[in-house]
């Protein structure tokens, strides 16, 4: 039962309102930064989660006094495209691949940017121990590893070391190979006798491939106890697949990110568990660490963003409807202002 | 088309039989699973949406015209639904005239457009679909919205008949009606007529313009409709839902136009032609097979469960 | 006529059947160079068939082709056919609507114009030369569909007439085949095209030609084959043989071409009343007809008189004018088909293809359309029902058909057209508009259309028939008026009801009032 | 149609009025930025995919035919591109002989399907389409690929000319080519016969069959010339990027014959269409609009366009 305490223990750690841990030296941000230009391309702008982080990102910009431009996009990678060539010929000095505008569906337009001067970073893109994709300047990375490990952590406990679980992913996003190799070491370490079984969905198959990979998983494993969609989006098509097969009392949905209307799924109680991420102390981070790379210091590879646990017990902190930026305390806003060197 | 050849109910029957094939195959692989009651009133619970949008299809597709806008008609309308009731808290008796008259009025500007400005539907519903998810988005900030009010689920996927979702029903409630007015309706009639010959009709008297009207108008309603039965599928209503239904649906109702009445769109064709594929996919599922072979399963069924139902008949010329 | 050569065209044993139905069977036919050579057939008899299979368009079951001698393997391979000198006029004409002239011109012309590169201009320039030529005004870049349905006619045959010989490799003079081109065609124009088939058999060229009408055939061909349900029962030499012999061969009993109508019924109460008609052809128009009177309207192409119907009907909105029948006036404005349907009105368009018939659909769903807009099982149609009155309908109008769930295209064009007449006498109306009830329609089966036209009015209906066909007006109407640019010309009735003075008023210099 | 008319050569250029205009409002709004000789670089570049994927369209079109399968081949040669060059290492010179081959297969298995067994295309390209994508997932395992050999990237993007990328050049040259057989050939012709009058066309001598399937094969060639593009642009193949391109290319496709040669579908008019509502979007990108205003943009825009350019030509009953 050791795996199982060690489980419970790494869940009760992630339960709490997280610490600010700065990740690096402060900086004077609004004077090294002073004249210089920001442009972020978000994976895409009509899913709200990145949508949200690049708002919060502009905001800070104004505040801290430089130009900041989102290029507004379907997920479209021409638009991506165009978006880079646009940043290099206004003279933007970095271009933010902001969570999914993967550099390697556009390596020659990287390239290109690069060659006329600008910095390219991917942020929230990559897990700690992956390298730079497509030969960009700086990758800004999440924990994914640890997001993963949670998520198995969580059926551990919660099974009693018992899990059977369906896992979702999605290969062609760079992160979840992070997010599975953590899940696969949780499950190695501290339960090797739980089962699972990995089945991937491509993003743009979600919506019709999730539910009959659910249901047919459902049917052919009668003691199947978890679901795990590693991105929370997914739940709005495994938690129907539960409720039509009429499983919901013994299935249950593990998941990560913190997209708010999955946790309002936990209060509803179709979601069991949510890893979150807040996304304004992600805007934070992102900024800190493209800022840093402009400004010379040095490169920031882990953001230091941290992850919390979400249930039925705690869920209550994020606010009805939920809202991506609460339920982490505030003590990040602070923290970085400090780091900034900002007044009060 | 003699009707009691034995060759012709082959034709009509053609894509029942592949259906049950396909349910024999999959039963003997893996009996205990495939074959449970559990498992088919699964297949039968989670495709609902997707029948009621092929129903919507065949509306219009029966009278020449194309509807592409009913995907986006059936996302606007989940939204809808979840804004009102997670959102503003309105009860489920105003929202459901709310949603229809949203479908219907979707169905009416298409017809408006093609009808007065003399446009191919194609377009002109394209056009307005895409206009019609920008306004989603807008009115969603491209927020999945849940929360919806439990009510909404208990009639759509917490009841039960037999086990099966209560959603199901709705399905064939819907195929019914629209087997009945297509099949022993003035409307239904003067329908086909406005596809198939429609000088024919108007030197008939029949009101071409009015009868195109109606269908798009029907069609944005089954929208509506299919947009409630979602959001009370999922709980909640994503910015995205419907978009990939319309190729299916599409398919469906191409697929169901062979059987039970070779050669005109009908409804219980289209109702078997989901079921159909469904029921492959799940048995895909069911057995593990990896995501791919869906694809490839959905693909080669379409092709050839036309292609046999064409050889049935002897590769007759088909207009549709 | 050269006995000695081998026939240009010969067929021996052509045979072709659809489904059950044997469209030709062991057909035999020989055309020798430089004759025209008539082909004369009931509707359905295999006379297009056969002709499609020289196109291309068919294969046939069996059968053997020579040309000029030569053995030309069957089936044809499609637009092969002008190859081996062959070139036709189909009997729709085979023109493409929304496609300009010139380039429905050109259509098919794999011979002359280069794959992979047309010259529009030259090609255009070409175009007016030939349409200079055969004194024709038309505009290479107008759209067909533009076109007036004799402009369609002289465009196509002029499209045959221009390729026939000059591609052929046997450099032969080569066969033209018309089928059924008359039609749509006025006298003068009719007589243009006579004079051109015998500008082309002078210099060798062969034609076959297709009609339903005896006296063209009789006036223009060398020797005439007659088709009866796809076998050839006979060929005859047109200049020794009598007309009664003909119509005897075609429809298998001799046919009376007597008048069948006597005087106008005098009862002048509950007569239907046009007043101060106008529309796009017609000008300020009054008429009326009276229950069990039949109203003829001719006049030449572009007079007007066709145009009647279709603005009574509300097939057309009219500019203006009022039409009173049943003691309810009607505004012709705002009519409408239904409106024009519930009045009692009923109207049978000339293209029953388009406008007659749903062909996808079968014949119980045509046949019970009308009952159906008109409020008949709203709720719940008696789908059971309706076939046996259709099945019924069917032995009354002597429909050759399998069965009321045959799709209306399997049916041949007279049979069409008697199904069409049953859909809407059926309704048994006050007022019956006809467009050319029996365009491309045979001897017999033109007869049986009558009968039920004089039945109706029998019953009371009166009838307004707009045609081209003089001998058809001489046969069943009681009164004629004859238009020119829209207004009526002359008026016509009882003994002055015949081809001839129809003819002499129709080209006649003034207005003939003829004598009451 | 009086080719000389103010009234029709309003109407031939409507489009591109309309999209002067477009560029002016936008241009009045951010001169510096969005008139800038890269900001057009930049979308003439980037849409050379979209461009060939309409023109592609096009052609099965004109025939009468829907070759929905067309993103599908697109996607499947941008796959095979990829592993080919990635992984490996064929060289270009054999890669685009495979490619082109492979387009063409897909094209004539759609085209043997729907003449032999006679079924609506609609429904065969969309199975065949399918089908392939459960290839390319399989293909790919369902990852990017990238690392594709520079030189392919050289010949797409890296080359320029007057600062625009190479593969816009293509798609003008492929335009040019469509436009010239489309218009000025004895094979186009026959296309166009064989799409409006399929019985008028066989009357008339052409091999309607054959000419449908050179369509749908070219139409595959289309897809693979898009996918090898797509590989080369991006330097990477994702197993779901045709996906997304498809509705454009049909709304492109329709607009498109709103335009030049009004009634009927046309290189240049896609063109037109594309690049229209692509400066649409990006200017709205340029400006910071949100995306919905991008749909509200592009739905409004098909729509209108259209209608405008019916209201012109006085409200003409189209076939198309
Ligand atoms: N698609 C079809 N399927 C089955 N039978 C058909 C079909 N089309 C025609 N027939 C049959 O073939 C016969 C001849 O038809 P066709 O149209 O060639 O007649 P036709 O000689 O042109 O007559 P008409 O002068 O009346 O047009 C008819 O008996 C008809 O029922
Ligand atoms: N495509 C077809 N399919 C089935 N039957 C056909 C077809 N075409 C013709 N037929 C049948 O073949 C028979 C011969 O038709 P055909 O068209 O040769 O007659 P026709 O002598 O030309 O008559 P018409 O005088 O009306 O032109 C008809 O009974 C017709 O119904
Ligand atoms: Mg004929
Ligand atoms: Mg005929």
């Amino acid at each position: 039962q050791d795996g199982v305490d060690q489980a419970r223990a790494n869940i009760e750690t992630y339960s709490g309102i997280p610490d600010f841990v700065a990740p690096g030296e402060p900086f004077d941000a609004k004077s090294c930064m002073a004249g210089k230009k920001i442009f972020t391309i978000p994976a895409s702008s009509s899913i709200p989660f990145i949508k949200t982080i690049s708002d919060h990102k502009g905001k800070l910009a104004a505040e801290l006094g430089f130009e900041h431009m989102e290029w507004e996009n379907q997920g479209n990678p021409t638009q991506w495209i165009q978006g880079i060539e646009h940043a290099a010929n206004n003279g933007y000095d970095l271009v933010s691949l902001l969570a999914g505008a993967d550099p390697r569906f556009f390596e020659p337009q990287v390239a290109q940017a690069q060659a006329a001067g600008v910095k390219i970073v991917t942020s929230h893109l990559t897990g700690l121990e992956q390298d730079a994709p497509a030969g960009v300047d700086a990758a800004v990375a999440i924990d994914y590893r640890k997001a993963g490990e949670l998520m198995a952590d969580w059926t551990i406990a919660q099974t009693g070391g018992k899990t059977n679980a369906l896992v979702l992913v999605s290969n062609e996003a760079l992160s979840t190979d992070s997010i599975v190799s953590g899940l696969k070491e949780a499950f190695d370490t501290r339960c090797p006798d739980c089962k699972y079984e990995i089945v991937n969905v491509p993003i743009t198959d979600w919506a019709t491939k999730i539910q009959p990979t659910v249901a047919g998983a459902l049917q052919a494993d009668a003691d199947l106890n978890y679901v795990i969609p590693i991105y929370d989006s997914m739940s709005s098509f495994v938690t129907p697949a539960i409720a039509i097969a009429g499983r919901n009392d013994r299935v249950k949905v593990a998941t990560f990110n913190g997209t708010p209307f999955v946790l309002d799924l936990i209060r509803a109680g179709d979601v069991e568990m949510d890893i979150g991420e807040n996304l304004d102390w992600i805007a934070h981070a992102m900024l800190d660490a493209e800022m840093r790379l402009l400004c010379g210091k040095e490169t920031i590879r882990d953001s230091k963003v941290p992850l919390r646990v979400f249930d039925a017990d705690n869920i209550g902190e994020v606010g009805e409807p939920a809202d991506a930026a609460k339920g982490y305390g505030d003590a990040y806003v602070t923290g970085y202002r400090k780091l900034w060197q900002l007044p009060e | 088309m003699r009707q009691s050849s034995v060759g012709y109910q082959v034709e009509r029957f053609g894509l029942v039989l592949v259906w049950l094939a396909v349910i024999a195959i999959f039963g003997a692989m893996r009996p205990e699973t495939f074959l449970s009651w559990s498992n088919f009133s699964s297949i039968f619970g989670s495709e609902a949406v997707l029948v009621i949008v092929t129903l919507g299809l065949i509306i219009p597709l029966t009278a020449g015209d194309f509807d592409l806008s009913i995907a986006q008609t059936l996302t606007f309308v989940s939204m809808l639904t979840a804004i009102l009731s997670a959102r503003l808290g309105v009860p489920l008796v105003y929202i459901i005239p709310i949603a229809l008259a949203a479908g219907a009025l979707v169905g009416m500007v298409n017809g408006t457009i093609v009808l007065f400005f003399r446009v191919h539907s194609l377009i002109v519903t394209l056009g307005v679909g895409t206009f019609l998810h920008g306004i989603t988005l807008w009115m969603s900030d491209s927020q999945t919205i849940s929360g919806v009010s439990r009510m909404l689920m208990q009639y759509v996927i917490i009841h039960r008949i037999f086990g099966i979702p209560i959603s199901f029903y709705y399905a064939i409630a819907l195929a019914a009606i629209i087997w009945y007015v297509l099949s022993h309706t003035a409307y239904g009639q003067q329908l086909l007529f406005t596809g198939r010959g429609r000088e024919v009709g108007r030197l008939t008297g029949v009101a071409v313009g009015r009868v195109r009207m109606i269908a798009f108008a029907a069609s944005g309603m089954m929208g509506a409709v299919a947009g409630m039965l979602y959001t009370g599928t999922t709980g909640s209503a994503n910015p995205n839902s419907g978009t990939t239904l319309l190729l299916p649906a599409f398919a469906a109702a191409f697929l169901g136009a062979t059987c039970i009445k070779p050669g005109r769109f009908n409804a219980w064709g289209s109702v078997i032609a989901v079921y159909f594929l469904v029921t492959g996919i799940n048995g895909l599922s069911v057995l593990g097979f990896r995501t791919y072979v869906h694809d490839l399963f959905y693909g080669g069924a379409l092709v050839l469960a036309v292609m046999i139902s064409q050889l049935v008949s002897g590769r007759r010329e088909r207009t549709l | 006529m050269n006995e000695r050569h081998p026939p240009r065209l010969a067929i021996r044993g052509l045979s072709k059947s659809f489904g059950g139905v044997h469209a030709l069977s062991g057909a035999d036919l020989a055309v020798m160079p430089g004759e025209i050579h008539g082909l004369l057939g009931k509707n359905g008899s295999g006379k297009s068939t056969l002709i499609k299979i020289l196109s291309g368009f068919h294969k046939p079951d069996g059968g053997a082709l020579e040309i000029d001698g030569k053995p030309v393997p069957l089936p044809i391979p499609p637009g092969r056919s002008e190859r081996i000198g062959l070139s036709f006029v189909h009997q729709n004409l085979g023109l493409l609507p929304e496609a300009t002239v010139l380039e429905n011109l050109i259509a098919g012309d794999h011979e002359r114009v280069a794959s992979w590169f047309i010259n529009w201009q030259a090609e255009a320039a070409r175009a007016r030369r030939l349409f200079a030529e055969h004194h024709l005004d038309l505009d290479p870049w107008a759209a067909v569909e533009e076109l007036t349905p004799v402009q369609r006619a002289q465009l196509a045959i002029i499209r045959a007439a221009d390729r026939v010989g000059s591609h052929n490799e046997q450099a032969t003079p080569g066969l033209l085949v018309l089928d059924e081109p008359t039609p749509f065609l006025p006298i003068e124009d009719v007589r243009e095209l006579f004079a051109m088939m015998r500008r082309l058999k002078q210099s060798g060229v062969s034609i076959i030609f297709v009609s339903h009408d005896i006296d063209e055939v009789m006036e223009i061909t060398d020797r005439a084959t007659v088709l009866r349900d796809g076998q050839v029962i006979g060929s005859f030499e047109t200049g020794r043989t009598d007309r009664s012999e003909i119509v005897a061969a075609i429809v298998g009993r001799s046919m009376s071409q007597a008048r069948l109508v006597g005087d106008a019924p005098s009862g002048t109460d509950a007569a239907t009343v046009v007043k101060g008609l106008r529309g796009r052809f017609v000008d300020d128009l009054d008429l009326r007809v009276a229950p069990g009177e039949i109203l003829g309207l001719t006049g030449l192409i572009g007079s007007g008189y066709d145009e009647v119907p279709y603005l009574l009907s509300g097939a057309s909105a009219a500019i203006a004018g009022t039409l009173a029948i049943n003691g309810r006036n009607h505004h012709l404005r705002h009519l409408k088909p239904a409106d024009a349907i519930a009045a009692g009105i009923v109207f049978i368009p000339a293209d029953r293809q388009k406008a007659g018939l749903a062909l996808d659909l079968t014949l119980a769903e045509n046949a019970m359309l009308p009952a159906i807009v008109q409020g008949d099982g709203r709720l719940r149609i008696d789908h059971r029902g309706n076939r046996t009155i259709t099945a019924e309908l069917m032995r009354r109008f002597v429909v050759k058909a399998q069965s009321p769930q045959q799709a209306a295209s399997e049916l041949s064009g007279g049979n069409q057209q008697k199904l069409l007449l049953a859909k809407w006498l059926r309704l048994e109306p006050k007022l019956i508009l006809l467009d050319e009830p029996t365009q491309g329609i045979d001897v017999g089966a033109r007869r049986e259309i009558y009968d039920r036209l004089l039945e109706a009015c029998a019953r009371g209906a009166a009838i307004i028939c707009a045609t081209s066909e003089f001998e058809q007006l001489e046969m069943i109407a009681h009164r004629v008026l004859v238009f020119e640019r829209g207004r009526v010309k002359a008026e016509l009735r009882g003994d002055a009801v015949a081809k001839s003075s129809i003819e002499a008023a129709c080209y006649g210099e003034s207005r003939i009032h003829a004598s009451v």
